[in-house]
């Protein structure tokens, strides 16, 4: 019968509508600013080792993201996102998977693949377009990706990746190797349809995901409360009979905490499990905004004070793993490292002619092919107009 | 050999391409229990079971969003949609990624296992919904295969060659000939190349080119013409992209004259890239102009359906006036 | 501060995943099978005439569907849709409307449309694709439309009709005349992306719309255990935060009540507001279905005893406002005017040939009147092959 | 008089739109406090409240579901894309429902009070999704108008036109000369025809055509070619469904030569469409086979940008190619 998961729906005669109003989706709080935790709070064993692998990749990505809007700024490079102040949602959330598990993020989740291990010249040959960048200067700066650090490559129409998550989890799940996925998308990109596809086709397909929605407070200049009138985005799982959990984004130890479990339920009871982590985009939207048009420094003020980073650098030193000296070292190799390498990267050339018409299919057919060969002579002729190009090709 | 419909045809060749690689997997709405709704995944799910071959929900931009990962994943997803009327939900995930894929991440990674099918074109009185043939909205896109098969051996072959193509395709079924086409079918796994337009007739006065259920009406057109002396070269494109400019042009160097026919409206249809392409590769051989014999520019009707299609007697008309001109 | 709608949830410190496998929403009933009502039940105001308006509406539509079913079987349709078990939940929906309300179905709501006055030859123009087919014979049976009676053409690509439903309320709240759209829809629909971004921009944009959801169980031959894991649509609702209600859909009482009150939410506080009826779809999905194929004639033998007309009948019986004579000459006039209508029907002629060309844009533009023009020569060449319409072309 | 660019032309016809009518409402992502991610909706908000503009929901299929429905209602929906690249989401309500609304209804409901206004194009090193021109897409979907303006005085003459015509228009906004193209624009209230094709300047020899940002690389080569003695004819398409095929085949007639140039691929791009009309009108006029100048079949690129996108030069070298045929 199909309408037997209602048989134990109790009837009613009075006509009662509901609207959750008093239904409030509780937060899950670890680590308080001060860097001390809650009384009683379930806290993750989580070694010396470890702890500090996550502070120096979230220390590396705000050096990152500082310095590359500099560049940005000074016309080095044409496009930049920070992920300033969800650094513990997305790091946190990223060790607590295996490393071999998919990572199939929205943009602003560069701190997943520092903590995998992309380096920082990797990470600079897609910012600057070379030869070197895997994507082979194909998309705007921070559209990364690695297979080894299976690491999808990013794409910039929002959601997309949401269902793709459901059946990349799927064959995972086919597969039966203990691997699950991991999708980050925006409390904007939640809105989309995709989000709905993907939500429904897994609970109902059963498949070892984790939906990780970073809810930073704006899409754009859309604050949330034009984006929806719910209590934030983890109430929807309810609609989906999906496990869901809320938590602290600034709380490293609890993101770290919430996905762990959530991992656990994913790969162990192949259940798909939704993480609403509550944060706040400190920084613009991308280089190309000024948020001064939609919200107050006071808001933004407010939530400097709940620095997810300094939260953690708090109590990493309350557990003397961490001192100031080492603060400092750090942020100066940080800061000399990304500077050198993108010396290094802005110098190398772009990627050669032909990778314009590379990876449109696995061959180029016969059309592309003459296409090219085509605007090779059309470059010979003109080598002046196509100065990125025409180097190459009278060597190549 | 064995004597099977279309729809037969494909369900063997999805069947085969099930038993001889297990990880290919077959979903969409209704292909499960029932086998969807014209019986293409019929058995299907009781030979290879409900993980390899399922129903979704009916929400056609995640039935392809799910294909997309499952195909980057590495297992080979064949996603139906119910009708290609209904593909426009999922244009998104496909114009944007599945085709995107492999070109924006440098190779790391692609979607080239998978294959879409889904049933198009007119002949069921299903009016502006369950009749259209939208081949062209997705000829404009890089990264995508486009096929269409006219027959069950066709289908089969061609059908298999998209599974197994490193690329994402997109597979255009008849619907018309579903049952009507009916054809010898060798038993054993096969497959037709893609990217080859095939002859399937010589001729020399006039080249006529279709695809999938319009080469039944171009045919019978052909009849007519050479009943009045005129000898007529056909071809069957099969692959819409990338679409096979050699034969095409070579045919048209000799005839010196063509006839394009689609289904679908004229404005922005397949057949005004085919005759701009050889316009200008066959300039100095052409006898008359290309002409196309489409579908109207307007919705796709049903009380009208006979007026509104692209039939024989226009495409003889269309020869005849090509002919004399 | 954009977060604040979170300000009041509670935190904790135990990372708890939230299912709401505890939670299951009631379903409103009112009538029980027998004709009786549930002992303090929440009676609708329902005088005889309107009763008697909602129950020949009901016993017409069923009528309607065997008779044109049966012609479906005898070749004289081409198609055809049944609403069969579900004649309770549109007409019972539709009546709690005023009749000035906006109708967006999806094509299964016959029922709604007969109950605001749709004639018999009306509905037989429209199957029969004739020349007084106010769709001009362009779409297939059972896309009906009435610009009087404020029902909107069907469309089949399914569930776009929801945000259209989303909008046009919007614009009913700018007007400010108090007017409501119902948008229905089907639970295989609600699977669709359209429906996440309609209920989403409903309730954020305070928009006065009924989302009124036939769960019957299937979507063709996909159970909804497999179009969805949680219990049913209703739970859906809480993650728009919009007010829901589930109703047993072949209660006609409870189904007038609830909308009617859920139209008053709508139209008073501009707040959308879902309703889910229960019920089962008894007949085929089309005329070209055959369920055999995936359900059991158990399980369409145990919803066929709950058939909501002679649950109705038996209320109005005991109310004396129904006796077993009047209900045997309204089936056999019912009977008879569908026969009749029928026959005059299918004899009319089709549209005329101009109407391949009109209402593509507001006037024919030159290439389309050139198209038309070429078509019209090519037909006075080839009559015999074009009997629909080169007649009118030789008198035209 | 006033000098404007093309987003302050965009804003005064929205702003006049808005004024003249009270049923008209704009909407779309960003576009109420912030005024749309390039200001295209600046102060509109301020100026007609919130109920007349504001942001929706990050969902291009609700942004045009919902704008489907207010038109259907009777208002004047303005709905923006943020970049054209993001449309494919609602492709399916603009191609299966606004296309079709009137058509479908026997004209009992329309949504002819439907424009849809894009930003599209290449030019702001925007790599594949912030550089796609897809009017092809929806060329080939009767029910629709397609417009793109060229410069500041023809965008706020053809939106305030597409506002009020009563069919539904999607409306691609040339991104590149947002902020790059000035000119005079007469403050007030004026509209340009739709479907009518502009001479920008007659020619002898050869015709060329195109539209939006595409007319300036057009001009230059046209500038380029005159100092070699070639008069070219200069025809700026504004409309391209439905496209005016007298003003080109005319042109053509005169001339005997044409060059056709987009940034879209080449492959299903509109350029064919009318290569294989005009090649049909002009037939025995034609002296030279008409030449396509357009982006390669591929994605759109970032780092290449340059080399991919048919600029003065390629422009050029096809004029002089077909010239010298
Ligand atoms: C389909 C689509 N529509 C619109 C955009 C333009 N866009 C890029 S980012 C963005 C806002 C995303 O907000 P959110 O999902 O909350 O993520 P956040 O930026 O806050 O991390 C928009 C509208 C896009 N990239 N894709
Ligand atoms: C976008 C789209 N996809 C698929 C279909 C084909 N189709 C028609 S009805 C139907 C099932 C609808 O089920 P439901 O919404 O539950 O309504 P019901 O038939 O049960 O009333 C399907 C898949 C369609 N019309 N539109
Ligand atoms: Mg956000
Ligand atoms: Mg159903």
């Amino acid at each position: 019968m199909p309408t037997t998961k209602n048989a134990n729906s109790s009837s009613i005669h009075t006509p009662t509508f509901i609207r959750g109003d008093e239904f409030h989706f509780p937060i899950y709080k670890v680590l308080k600013q001060d860097g001390t935790t809650y009384r009683g709070a379930v806290l993750p064993k989580l070694d010396q080792e470890k702890a500090l692998r996550i502070y120096r990749t979230m220390v590396f990505t705000r050096v990152l993201d500082e310095r590359m809007l500099a560049a940005q700024r000074q016309g080095r490079l044409s496009f930049y996102m920070q992920s300033t102040g969800e650094e513990a949602t997305v790091i946190g959330s990223a060790a607590a998977l295996d490393d071999a598990d998919m990572i199939m993020a929205q943009y602003r989740e560069q701190g997943a693949l520092a903590y995998r291990g992309f380096t920082t010249d990797q990470f600079m040959n897609q910012l600057f377009s070379n030869e070197l960048d895997y994507g082979k200067g194909r998309q705007m700066p921070i559209h990364y990706g690695s297979r080894d650090l299976h690491y999808m490559t990013i794409s910039s129409p929002l959601a997309t990746q949401i269902p793709q998550a459901t059946g990349y989890a799927y064959g995972q799940k086919l597969d039966g190797g203990g691997h699950c996925t991991i999708t980050y998308f925006g409390e904007g990109a939640a809105s989309e349809g995709d989000f709905h596809a993907a939500l429904n086709m897994a609970s109902v397909h059963k498949v070892p995901v984790i939906f990780l929605c970073r809810n930073n407070g704006y899409a754009i200049s859309t604050p949330s409360s034009e984006q929806f009138a719910a209590d934030g985005i983890a109430p929807r799982a309810l609609g989906y009979r999906m496990h869901a959990i809320r938590v602290d984004g600034n709380d490293i130890l609890a993101v770290y905490q919430a996905t762990l479990e959530a991992r656990k339920i994913a790969v162990e009871q192949n259940e798909p499990v939704l993480v609403e982590a509550m944060s706040y985009r400190l920084a613009a939207h991308s280089s190309s905004d000024d948020p001064s048009g939609y919200r107050s420094k006071k808001e933004e003020e407010a939530w400097r004070e709940k620095d997810p980073i300094l939260r953690m650098k708090l109590w990493l030193q309350k557990k003397k793993w961490w001192s100031e000296e080492e603060e400092k070292n750090l942020q100066e190799s940080l800061r000399r490292e990304v500077l050198e390498t993108m010396k290094k990267a802005e110098k190398r050339p772009p990627p050669p002619l032909d990778s314009l018409v590379t990876d449109v299919y696995d061959e180029v057919p016969p059309q592309l092919a003459e296409q090219l060969s085509k605007l090779k002579a059309h470059i010979r002729k003109y080598p002046d107009a196509y100065p990125k190009s025409a180097g190459g090709l009278k060597h190549g | 050999m064995a004597k099977m419909n279309l729809l037969q045809a494909i369900n063997n060749a999805l069947d085969l391409a099930m038993a001889s690689n297990d990880k290919t997997v077959c979903f969409g709405e209704d292909v499960g229990v029932f086998g969807g709704v014209f019986r293409a995944t019929s058995h299907l799910q009781e030979k290879y079971g409900r993980a390899r071959c399922f129903n979704t929900p009916l929400v056609e931009q995640g039935i392809i969003g799910f294909a997309n990962g499952l195909a980057a994943q590495g297992h080979v997803a064949v996603a139906e949609i119910q009708f290609a009327d209904y593909i426009f939900p999922a244009f998104d995930q496909i114009v944007n990624e599945s085709a995107k894929y492999r070109y924006r991440s440098g190779s790391l990674f692609d979607v080239g296992n998978l294959t879409i099918r889904t049933p198009y074109g007119g002949g069921i009185a299903g009016g502006l919904y369950h009749s259209q043939s939208p081949e062209a909205y997705f000829a404009h896109t890089p990264g995508l295969k486009i096929v269409v098969p006219r027959n069950p051996y066709e289908a089969k072959g061609l059908l298999l060659a998209s599974i197994r193509d490193p690329n994402p395709v997109v597979f255009f079924e008849p619907k018309r000939l579903y049952r009507a086409s009916v054809g010898d079918v060798p038993e054993e796994d096969y497959e037709l190349p893609l990217g080859k337009a095939s002859v399937l007739k010589e001729g020399t006065d006039i080249t006529l080119l279709a695809w999938g259920a319009q080469m039944e009406p171009l045919e019978k057109a052909a009849e007519m013409a050479e009943k009045e002396g005129i000898s007529c070269e056909i071809i069957d494109l099969r692959t819409i992209v990338p679409w096979d400019i050699e034969t095409v042009t070579n045919s048209v160097l000799k005839t010196g004259r063509l006839v394009i026919s689609h289904e679908a409206p004229l404005t922005g249809g397949f057949a005004g890239e085919i005759a701009a392409t050889i316009q200008e590769r066959c300039f100095l051989y052409l006898e008359s102009p290309i002409a196309r014999v489409t579908g109207l520019d307007t919705p796709f009707p049903l009380a009208l359906e006979k007026e509104y299609v692209p039939d024989h007697l226009k495409i003889f008309e269309a020869i005849k006036h090509s002919i004399h001109f």
